[in-house]
């Protein structure tokens, strides 16, 4: 066990990567000589030299339908779309093509592609810089979609995907980044089926994946001494959901709170209360609540940003409200 | 020839004369068919007929290795027959049958055969060229020489794809041959309505990369133009940009009313038949006879009979097989692959919940 | 009222707005001499000429981007997206350009932009060309989000969106347009704030919208004789949801199952399921069902595509279970 | 001049030099505090320094008149102080004031003033490309001989907007000058490992489109080119690609640690600083004097100092507006528009439900 952060964890996971197996390759905006916007791949050109570490032009749609392209022809690319602001501009590559080509083959292809990106807000970046589109991607059939919190995750869930056959799609959420934590480089790559129970508890379960992992744990712990007991229930795999494990802890608890980045009106979020009702409606004492961004493009000053996005205040304060309804 | 062009014949052998000609005249009666069997319903969906372009595929198709890919556009009949797809595995396709190339899954606009390295078969316009930038980037990598041939009209010049995988392929020396077919229009808007530049290989100094227009009616012009373009990719030069200019001489889809064209326009260029024109030229040469010709169309007509029934008799995919192949099922039964194809699979499924089993 | 088809009704509403409005024009793949991939515009060159009717290249981006400019810079342009499935090549404009400058610019700007496209499946046109995106379209806030599924409102909420200082986003169900029915072409522009109950009935709620509408009449129709009385929402307005609508059916049926063509994870249904579990949880009496399409890219063949989208028939199983669950 | 080449200021009015100077010494000082005020912790997010090519946007803005658009990126400080737009309105929104041009809600990237028709700030490289084409659409629609400036990056140029916006203005023949500011970076990936092609003007050819090239560390040899390209467009010519070509000085943004280049080619550029070069021409021509210069650098301070203090005491924006301005109010209180926009209001509030009221 070693002390880094997510963006080391991350690193270390292309590392072992790029190690244990030739036809993987790196490509993206400044992945290369700049080392990465966020980092992750610094000192990873000067290990594997530019073919390997490809630093893109800014042609999103191109590079990652070439990521899509090499896949088919026997690599196992890993491509880092720099923020999934961006991956607006490959969403169709993505949809259309990695998604769908093995289906609509027949079965005859597969793409075993990687794409990673950064995703979320807090840093300020205003609108264009601070999307969480997790739930688009969760949508599409014939993607696996993760979205790490923890450091060892960070790095055993890459590893993970790249066994792979199909495309797999990894949220990194920025402000995760300079998490430090210790992290196991040899453990074996991690599971990515299931969620995973990141506190137990009995009163109410909180439901949430990513960047509001750490929001939602801080709330936990404040309800604590107001008697609340929550369990964290930290999603993972957002495609495929891991709904036994959810209606498991619901089974338990019988109250759910889900805490999503992403604007509620379409949120991940609904996804998850839908699934609920559907699987688990007799067993709730009361109606599950929903913690989300504000429907504004997120602006810019910290205090409106603040305002804006889910917190850990806005967390306890719903726990107690629901937890105050019994029935 | 019908106009009046010189075509130099030498070293032109009677076999391969003659096998380009079955290829074209194949792939128009298969067209001519399909047409026919959409009208009566047997055929659904879009359907995009390459009539009239012919010599575009069966020219470059004889340019390129068993090992080399393709990468095609939703008009990609011509090109799958031209690499050597069955016809009865294409028409079994656009009957929806599972005995189609795709098991009835594409239809007309995704074909497939990973045998024959045919990657589809692609129906959103440009939508294949960064497919073909990572399949030369692929073959690049692992030191192959494989040559990607990607296919396109002059609608997808006008996408952002178009610039963006040339810039890519170019900056990066992929093995990626660009094969524009410019039959003059997008769907119903005309060259010269869709593009400011309507010298399409010009662009190809946008992105310092070599480029070259060639005749897109002649067979053999096509077959020069592409192999030396795959000669100079193979040397490592790079890619290469090569306009075929052509016509389509059918309506864009089965929907297509044609308001956009003169009917005059086409009979002008129909007066090009890349078919006739290569035979008549091949009569003149005294490399065919009207016997032969007869010959060859009977065979090429017996092999479209063929198709269609295999299409008529081939089989539905059954309803349940509807999630296969969604997510690749891992080689090893207990592989951990496996189980997230699985779970993908559970996740897909909902149901109703059973009643509360425990008290609150 | 006259007898036309929904292709007739949205002509009918663009040269209404052509002729009623000098800044009003169209623009979009074949809208002018081929008349529109879907005939929606055929006639409209020979009346507007070619400034007001313009063919685009194929460059979704740009011209969805033109067309945003174009608002800024006092123009109301119509721009015709061919279909949903091309429009992820504009998404990035339409997310950061068209429904963000707004609030970015802190008010100064707005962005009075129409642009329709043709959406679903059931043409047998396989995966690429057969999605359901209005779910995506529905979580962006700055957007107002139309589905009309009646002829009327094809010309009515058409004209009514051209009154909107802000972006609005019209899908027409490609199934639609041949669909004949009466119109009004005095009728005032529709409302294009609420949803409208289609079929009045007590037993349970269906809530549908655009292309499934049809589908979910037929089936409600073959549910009287079963002795169930389903009331049936079409939704009209995909964000702003009407929530107030579905809530007071719900008040009164105590069930509901909603019907959608999008992919079931993350689709549309899950917003509604959600909104419905936060208000109106206590007056269900057995949970929201959901009826959606299989997570798979939509197949070409004719049984396989029926197979994986929404049917009258699976709509009445689906119905007939739920309300045998009495509480 | 530092580099030794020769300029010509036949004509060169010294009001009009001074201005120009005044200009480019107020970003440049404007930059320098941001520069000092991100690192205190009083501006945040990116902040992307416009050191090193101020002689482009005040060149460009000299050939623009008020009711001419603009179009800018996230690094557009210098656009907008050299359009006019008040340093303190500038600052404010980096300060993320309500006093801000943008009410403190786009920050650096997003600077916004529609009375100086400056549409922004855009911080998608190569999104505000289409929009310039629309701006230049609407002014050729309603017979308006406005331009359209779009300014924008080498690195967008590699974008599929760049190629669908410049192949749409020319068909169009639109009123859009296409400004690239290529500074030899994508932010740490240099043009020759961006594009394959690095003669960007070149790329005009392309799309039939008039493009030029101009030293874009001079800011007379800007002013002249744009003015010229300004002419051409109203003379209705359609759009120009002019290549103003310069150098950043500092980081791509705060988080740049610059492993991308040396320091060695940086020190060269920086011999050619637009404005030190452009003040010491002005100087050896007797525009200029030393006793000058300290006026025009105490004013720019004081300026700047100004900013600063309005930046400090501006008020924060409400938290209670965060949903403001997400749809329009109507004008009418009474109006349809006004209630679909409270209904996005109403919707996008959520709430926990009441008790069941009425029985089963
Ligand atoms: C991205 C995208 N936009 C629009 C369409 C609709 N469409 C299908 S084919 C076509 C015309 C394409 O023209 P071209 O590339 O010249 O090919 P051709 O049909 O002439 O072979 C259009 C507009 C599409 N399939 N994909
Ligand atoms: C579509 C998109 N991709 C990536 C980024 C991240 N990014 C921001 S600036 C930049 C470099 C742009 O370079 P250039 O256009 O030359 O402008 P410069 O910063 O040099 O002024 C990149 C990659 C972005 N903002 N938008
Ligand atoms: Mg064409
Ligand atoms: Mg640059």
């Amino acid at each position: 066990m070693i002390t880094m952060t997510y963006r080391e964890a991350v690193r270390s996971g292309l590392q072992q990567a790029l190690r244990s197996d030739e036809r993987v390759f790196l490509m993206g905006e400044d992945v290369g000589r700049y080392g990465g916007a966020f980092a992750c791949s610094r000192g990873l050109l000067a290990e594997f030299g530019p073919e390997r570490i490809r630093d893109t032009p800014l042609s999103e749609s191109a590079f990652v339908g070439a990521g899509i392209g090499a896949a088919l022809g026997g690599m196992r690319p890993i491509v880092e779309v720099m923020t999934v602001n961006f991956s607006l501009l490959a969403l169709d590559q993505i949809v259309n093509n990695a998604a769908t080509l093995r289906h609509m083959s027949g079965g005859q292809l597969s793409v075993p592609l990687i794409v990673r990106m950064a995703t979320g807000a807090g840093r300020q970046l205003a609108a264009q810089h601070s999307h969480s589109f997790e739930a688009w991607y969760a949508h599409v059939p014939g993607l696996t979609v993760l979205a790490p919190a923890t450091n060892q995750d960070a790095r055993g869930m890459l590893l993970a995907s790249l066994s792979e056959p199909d495309p797999v799609i990894i949220f990194e959420h920025a402000m995760l980044y300079p998490q430090e934590a210790e992290v196991d480089e040899q453990a074996p790559p991690a599971d990515i089926r299931r969620a995973c129970i990141r506190k137990e508890g009995r009163d109410v379960t909180l439901i949430t994946y990513g960047g509001s992992l750490g929001k939602t744990l801080t709330a936990a712990e404040e309800l604590e001494p107001l008697g609340i007991e929550a369990e964290v229930i930290d999603l993972r795999v957002l495609r495929p959901l891991d709904t036994a494990a959810i209606l498991l802890s619901i089974s338990k608890t019988h109250r759910a709170v889900i805490v999503d980045e992403g604007w509620r009106t379409g949120s991940l979020a609904a996804e998850i209360s839908a699934r609920i009702m559907e699987g688990a409606f007799y067993e709730l004492d009361a109606p599950v609540a929903r913690i989300c961004s504000a429907e504004v493009p997120i602006p810019y000053a910290k205090h409106m940003e603040d305002a804006a996005l889910p917190q850990a205040a806005t967390i306890v304060q719903v726990v107690q409200q629901l937890c105050a309804t019994k029935d | 020839m019908a106009d009046g062009k010189i075509v130099n014949l030498s070293g032109l052998s009677r076999d391969h004369a003659w096998a380009l000609l079955r290829q074209m005249l194949l792939i128009r009666r298969i067209e001519e068919k399909s047409a026919e069997l959409y009208t009566i319903g047997k055929i659904h969906g879009f359907l995009h007929l390459y009539i009239g372009e012919e010599a575009v595929a069966v020219g470059a198709m004889q340019a390129l290795q068993p090992d080399d890919e393709i990468v095609s556009t939703y008009r990609e009949h011509g090109h799958a027959i031209a690499r050597g797809m069955s016809p009865a595995s294409v028409m079994a396709e656009m009957y929806g049958k599972a005995n189609g190339c795709s098991r009835g899954r594409g239809g007309s606009m995704h074909l497939f055969d990973v045998g024959l390295r045919f990657y589809g078969g692609n129906a959103i316009v440009g939508g294949g060229l960064p497919l073909a930038v990572g399949l030369g980037l692929a073959n690049k990598l692992q030191g192959r020489t494989r040559v990607t041939a990607c296919f396109f009209g002059d609608g997808a010049v006008d996408e952002g794809e178009f610039h963006e995988s040339l810039n890519l392929a170019t900056l990066w020396k992929l093995p990626v041959l660009f094969l524009c077919e410019n039959n003059r229009y997008a769907m119903g808007t005309g060259l010269e309505r869709h593009q400011s530049q309507t010298d399409i290989q010009a662009k190809a100094q946008a992105y310092s990369l070599r480029g070259e227009a060639v005749d897109g009616m002649d067979v053999l012009a096509v077959e020069a133009a592409t192999t030396r373009a795959v000669e100079a990719i193979r040397a490592g030069g790079g890619p290469f940009l090569l306009e075929a200019r052509t016509y389509r001489f059918r309506a864009h889809s089965m929907y297509d009313p044609e308001l956009y064209r003169d009917k005059a326009e086409v009979e002008q260029w129909k007066k090009r038949c890349p078919v006739e024109n290569f035979a008549a030229t091949l009569r003149a040469a005294a490399l065919l006879t009207e016997d032969d010709l007869k010959e060859l169309e009977a065979g090429v007509v017996a092999q479209v009979a063929e198709a269609v029934a295999a299409a008529e008799t081939g089989p539905w995919e059954p309803i349940e097989d509807l999630l296969k192949d969604v997510h690749t099922p891992a080689a090893g039964s207990t592989s951990r692959s496996n189980t997230l194809a699985e779970a993908h699979q559970a996740s897909a499924v909902g149901q109703l919940p059973q009643r509360r089993l425990a008290a609150p």
